[in-house]
């Protein structure tokens, strides 16, 4: 068997499917996860944040899609759970501002509204930052994966 | 002398740059355009606030609130984070909602041709 | 702390909110997606009435996103002309998608109409964030969303010349909040601040040490809105956009969209740049001028099309040089002109548009010639037509007479009776590719030979709610004037 | 010479503003699209790097408190106003693309001008 070749992918375009990239990328992948989550959860402590992790764990997902085939790289995604994910992750945002107004405080607010600060420096800490936080990455990792598949989707 | 000094210059660098490198007219215009653009900013550039000094206009009470009291406002230690998400939260939101717009837009043009 | 404190917030989060929810309604629940798209401008719409009636009681309201008093936070402001420009979007805009939900169905793909609705109501939202934000970061963001949600109303057709369209659209649109933002760049430096009132108070003194910084800021913005709202040299993006679009996005962007730009850069005039500065440097002068030629050669530009949908985007062109007539003057009844002429002529553009939309609709016809005789077959949809017109030209009766008097009221009173002629020769001009159109339709001995489809009644109300209210405007404009002449005098 | 030692103290601008002209000058003048949408990227980087460099301060660190040292921190609020910029810049990219992609399906070209031939033709 041949360690590298070209195959015809639907519409016409070619991928490259290479034994070495496959299974480096198949390695690979989960830490990138893991390194993208940590970012996201750690935006309030160390550099980074919503937008980098969020970007980090989308373009896991776009590696994964580009080193076997979009089918494979689909099935770990699926185009609906992506756009659930992503109107969830934006109104979970808006969600948070109004769950501040309810409790008494502006909206979007945080230490007025009264979120649980926790002690500065750990984990959980920082109230409705950490909760936004996790809201925009999820939205930004959807993203990067959504805008992959789609602009791929309309190349054929 | 030195105006005149400065035309001749002028003069030979047009020269040059259309019969030695070859360039169009219409590409030389645009060039003297915007060195001329240029010329007039670097006048502002030269009239801006110092660069990393440390009394510059900028460093005023918003980013000393930042910088002290952020850890005790907000709970978070880094404090652009702090800014992004809790001080300025609703530019973020406005973020989050470019990012859906660009995906809506995207979807929506490739769906529909 | 009641509800109604978080007004000014709600207004753009609950159209926001609409957005991000209505794709999965449309995929999961289609039946219910436009009613909630209209709930959520209807609610916007209801709250902005609430918002300018508390402004009205207890003067200006200062909204504190998250609590953050200004220099920290983000805050948006609510003073009567800013309301007033909340209520004439958010109106305009819940009408516009009344006629929308017919029109759109055979205009676009069914599988996009659900995105339609989440970027017209993310348009909607950006407008009104526009109109309220106190905040010059806060409107870059705003003014991405908006530029492209309003260039993907335009691409979502199936069409090439829309994509080219809404890709030149695009790439003047970035130009231009590209020198928004080195202008905004520019200001932050001088003075350190981001928001409008503490810039304005700041820049009085950081205007002796940088003043080139500032005058360069300044120039940035005019290129930067004057791109946007199509200002008579920057307008090259604007006909092909604004006639290749479906119907619905025609109106919207010629009615509301080019506005809102010509709004935030009389913002930046009045609220950001200090009161000595415009006197100072000419820059009033500058967008006079451009606004009188646009005027002109908006009107003989259109004078020469054939395409009636780009006739219409031709005279967008020369309608908002009025509106930076008005901002250009320095004079309170020139900006009750300009602002009564907002109203005007969002509501009259989105009409002539809308009866563009029947035309073809029913007809297939685009070209102006061959409109003759049309006004015997669909005579509701060509009186519509006929009363827009006599809107643009300024017949009495109608809203722009109104709007052309005040502006040339306060160019006398400035002294500057040239500008006089300007708005009458360019008034002479609309009437002159107006009213053949309306002579033709009605008077042409011939018989129409195109075919002809029923126009669905849905389409009529709404052509009828758009007559009514460009004659309301024309025969009452004495509240809306009252409160725009109050607001105005605050500003001198 | 003022204004040249001037230029040469705030270089960091000086760069920016040239970074600027040259993304305005490509997206203005050529007429392939994928040039265009580049030079709208160069465009609003040399903004950032423009708003980034107003933030900086000579001899500051990153803006994570580390509580009892004393230490200068750098403006913290120019770098969060990037990050919002660069996802906006983002998420035009993106959408610019998606039409460039859509254009060329029709045109079999990028080219502008070949565009406005083959629609001259037609």
């Amino acid at each position: 068997m041949p360690l590298s070749r070209r195959t015809e992918r639907r519409g016409g375009g070619t991928a490259i499917e290479d034994q070495i990239v496959r299974i480096t990328s198949r390695l690979v992948a989960p830490f990138i996860q893991v390194y993208g989550i940590y970012v996201i959860l750690h935006g309030h402590l160390s550099p980074g944040g919503s937008f980098s992790g969020g970007a980090i764990f989308g373009a896991s997902l776009v590696l994964v899609a580009l080193s076997f085939n979009l089918e494979t790289g689909a099935k770990q995604i699926s185009h609906q759970l992506a756009s659930g994910l992503e109107s969830g992750g934006a109104f979970g945002f808006i969600l948070t501002g109004l769950i501040a107004i309810a409790i008494g405080g502006n909206f979007l607010a945080n230490r007025a509204a009264g979120f649980p600060m926790g002690q500065a420096g750990e984990l959980f800490s920082a109230g409705a930052i950490l909760i936004i936080t996790v809201f925009v990455g999820i939205k930004v990792a959807s993203t990067i994966v959504t805008l992959f598949y789609t602009i791929i989707e309309g190349e054929e | 002398m030195i105006y005149f000094l400065a035309v001749i210059i002028f003069i030979i660098l047009t020269l040059f740059l259309r019969f030695v490198i070859g360039i169009e007219p219409r590409t030389i215009v645009i060039f003297y355009l915007l060195g001329l653009i240029i010329f007039f900013f670097s006048f502002t550039v030269a009239e801006m606030p110092a660069f990393g000094s440390p009394d510059n206009p900028t460093f005023n009470e918003v980013p000393q609130r930042y910088l002290e009291s952020g850890v005790s406002e907000t709970g978070a230690v880094n404090i652009v984070s702090s800014v992004i998400i809790d001080y300025r939260a609703f530019d973020t939101l406005g973020e989050a909602t470019v990012l859906f717009v660009a995906i809506a837009a995207v979807i929506a043009t490739i769906k529909a041709h | 702390m009641g509800i109604a404190d978080h007004f000014p917030a709600l207004i753009v989060v609950v159209l926001f909110a609409a957005a991000f929810l209505s794709p999965l309604l449309y995929r999961y629940a289609e039946k219910i997606s436009a009613p909630f798209v209209i709930a959520s401008l209807l609610l916007s719409l209801l709250m902005s009435i609430a918002l300018l009636v508390q402004v009205q009681q207890f003067g200006p309201v200062f909204y504190h996103m998250g609590g953050w008093p200004p220099p920290w936070g983000i805050e948006f402001s609510a003073d009567p002309i800013r309301v007033y420009i909340l209520i004439v979007v958010t109106a305009v805009s819940l009408w516009i998608f009344l006629y929308a939900l017919r029109d759109l169905k055979h205009e676009l793909k069914k599988e996009v109409i659900g995105w339609y609705y989440t970027l017209y109501s993310i348009l909607v939202g950006s407008m009104a964030g526009i109109a309220l934000t106190n905040d010059l970061f806060n409107l870059f963001v705003l003014m991405e969303i908006c530029a492209i949600s309003a260039c993907a109303i335009i691409s979502i057709k199936e069409d090439r010349e829309c994509l080219e369209a809404s890709f030149k659209y695009l790439i003047l649109s970035a130009m231009g909040t590209g020198c928004f933002l080195l202008g905004v760049a520019m200001i932050y430096m001088a003075t350190g601040y981001l928001n409008y009132s503490f810039i304005q108070a700041a820049l009085a003194e950081a205007i002796v040490h940088y003043p080139l910084n500032i005058f360069t800021a300044a120039a940035l913005f005019i290129v930067a809105f004057g791109t946007k709202a199509a200002l008579f040299p920057l307008h090259v993006w604007l006909p092909d956009a604004h006639a290749s679009a479906p119907t619905p996005s025609s109106a919207m962007l010629s009615g509301l969209v080019i506005k809102i730009y010509a709004f935030a850069l009389f913002l930046m005039f009045y609220h950001v740049f200090p009161r000595g500065m415009l006197t100072t440097i000419p820059l009033n002068e500058i967008i006079l001028w451009m606004a009188a030629l646009g005027t002109m050669f908006g009107s003989v530009y259109a004078m020469i099309q054939t395409d009636l949908k780009k006739m219409l985007a031709f005279s967008s062109i020369g309608q908002i040089s009025y509106i930076f007539m008005g901002i250009g003057f320095h004079h309170d009844l020139a900006l009750v002109g300009a602002f009564y002429h907002i109203m005007v002529h969002a509501i009259t553009k989105a009409l002539l548009f809308m009866t563009a939309g029947v035309i073809i609709y029913s007809t297939g016809v685009r070209k102006i010639s061959d409109l003759a005789g049309i006004g015997r077959i669909l005579p509701l949809t060509m009186l519509a037509f006929t009363i827009g017109s006599a809107s643009m030209v300024g017949i009495p009766g109608t809203g722009g007479l109104i709007s052309k008097w005040y502006l040339a009221l306060s160019a006398l009173e400035i002294g500057r009776p040239l500008f006089v002629l300007v708005i009458l020769a360019s008034s002479l001009l609309n009437a002159i590719y107006y009213m053949p159109i309306v002579i033709n339709a009605f008077m042409h001995q011939e018989d129409f030979i195109h075919e002809v489809r029923p126009v669905p009644r849905y389409m009529l109300a709404s052509l009828i709610v758009g007559m009514f209210f460009v004659i309301v405007t024309g025969f009452f404009s004495r509240p809306v004037v009252t409160l725009l002449e109050q607001a105005a005098i605050l500003l001198f | 010479m003022e204004i040249l030692t001037g230029i040469i103290d705030n270089y960091y601008y000086m760069v920016a503003i040239i970074l600027f002209v040259i993304g305005m000058y490509t997206m203005l003048t050529h007429a392939n699209m994928i040039k265009k949408v580049i030079a709208m990227n160069i465009m609003d980087t040399s903004v950032f790097l423009l708003f980034v460099a107003i933030g900086y301060t000579h001899g500051a660190q990153a803006p994570i408190i580390k509580e009892g040292a004393d230490i200068i921190y750098v403006n913290p609020l120019p770098g969060a106003l990037m990050l919002t910029g660069i996802v906006v810049a983002v998420s035009v990219t993106a959408y610019a693309l998606s039409l460039v992609v859509k254009i060329y399906r029709f045109y079999e070209t990028c080219d502008y001008d070949e565009i406005c031939e083959i629609r001259s033709l037609e």
